[in-house]
């Protein structure tokens, strides 16, 4: 199973794990990462934040990925959920969760994702601070 | 004819998120990139980096990638997903 | 903050997670790991299982290890929860959960916490299979 | 005095989850181990392994680790949590 998701709405992480263990008795373990938009970054107090991206790309590029590390690890599920557009302070932008018989090939897994999402998919942050607006860079 | 998107920082430094081409204009990422640094010295500027990234048709490529007709080629700094 | 939990009862993924995350602009990364009781071990397939520990030291054993990552890795919130008791097919067995500034620290916090309940806390499996009752060997 | 307690497939094995010996008994894990495999065959043989793993007082201690008056000693195999 991939799941595949680029959205604006916020997303619920309890439905996400839902979909990761429902009717699978395989899998002993469940990884997921959640990323927050987070007070200070490079130093700066952030505001909120726009999150650009590429229509069309975007959702095939996450879609690549989650096939990548089903063939390159050990693992079943994929779940990956990243918003766009504007999001506030403590807000959740992206979700990523594994599931796999044993948690090293999750854990492996999911840190991958998070890398190859972080180098690889077309997502543009501009963080508003304190001293003004900035795109961040990569 | 093929269409150009610039996205993120790289697209406000333009002032310009899109644009159309002729097909025979730039044969590959690399010439178009050219091109488009002598448009005049606000695109040389914002394009005289070694950090962009591109795309073609929905897939990260390098310059030497061939543009045909029809293609979306896209061109943006590094992305800060995640 | 740390929260430990040692119960018969099931724990709800999502509270632990609300929990992490409540009033907390700070931490950009959440990683959770839940473990559960999956179809296969070591060849045989399990109809259900039997956690048993050591009231007393068990809840301990966990703070201490939560404590630890806090020293040994940049991170704030840790939540560990440790189901024993009678537990069947699929059901969730451990939760742990941690918070961080970056993403790295999170996982590598996450994973190491596993790796050390798993060989320092003291929880014993008995598993139910087609074949019978065993103990797990550690 | 001071407690033992067994746990696991330990204390299936010998039949025993707790007993109490006088605190004299044993001066530390090590001679408490040695005691109590004197016991009979099926203690030798369930206490004769080095995969047992061992807490004075809830926490993990060595064989070396001193008993005193009041300790509670446990004494378990490999832990299976997780």
């Amino acid at each position: 199973m991939v799941h595949i998701a680029v959205q604006t709405a916020d997303f619920d992480v309890h439905l996400l794990y839902q979909s990761l263990v429902e009717a699978n008795s395989a899998d002993g373990a469940v990884v997921t990462f959640v990323g927050r938009v987070r007070e200070f970054n490079q130093g700066q107090q952030i505001a909120d934040m726009f999150l650009e991206h590429y229509p069309g790309m975007t959702e095939k590029a996450l879609h690549e990925l989650a096939q990548q590390a089903q063939k390159q690890f050990t693992i079943n599920r994929v779940s990956i959920v990243h918003r766009v557009g504007h999001l506030r302070l403590s807000d959740q932008i992206v979700f990523v969760g594994v599931t796999s018989a044993h948690r090293q090939d999750a854990f492996a897994a999911c840190m991958w994702l998070m890398d190859e999402l972080k180098s690889r998919a077309p997502f543009w942050k501009k963080e508003s601070t304190t001293q003004g607006t900035r795109w961040v860079s990569g | 004819m093929f269409k150009v998107l610039f996205f993120g920082q790289l697209a406000d430094m333009l002032d310009c998120r899109n644009l159309s081409m002729p097909a025979s204009s730039a044969a590959n990422v690399y010439d178009l990139l050219d091109i488009l640094r002598e448009r005049d010295p606000k695109w040389s500027k914002a394009l005289n980096t070694e950090q962009l990234m591109m795309a073609v048709n929905h897939t990260l490529v390098t310059p030497e990638h061939p543009i045909v007709d029809g293609d979306e080629v896209a061109i943006f700094p590094p992305v800060t997903g995640g």
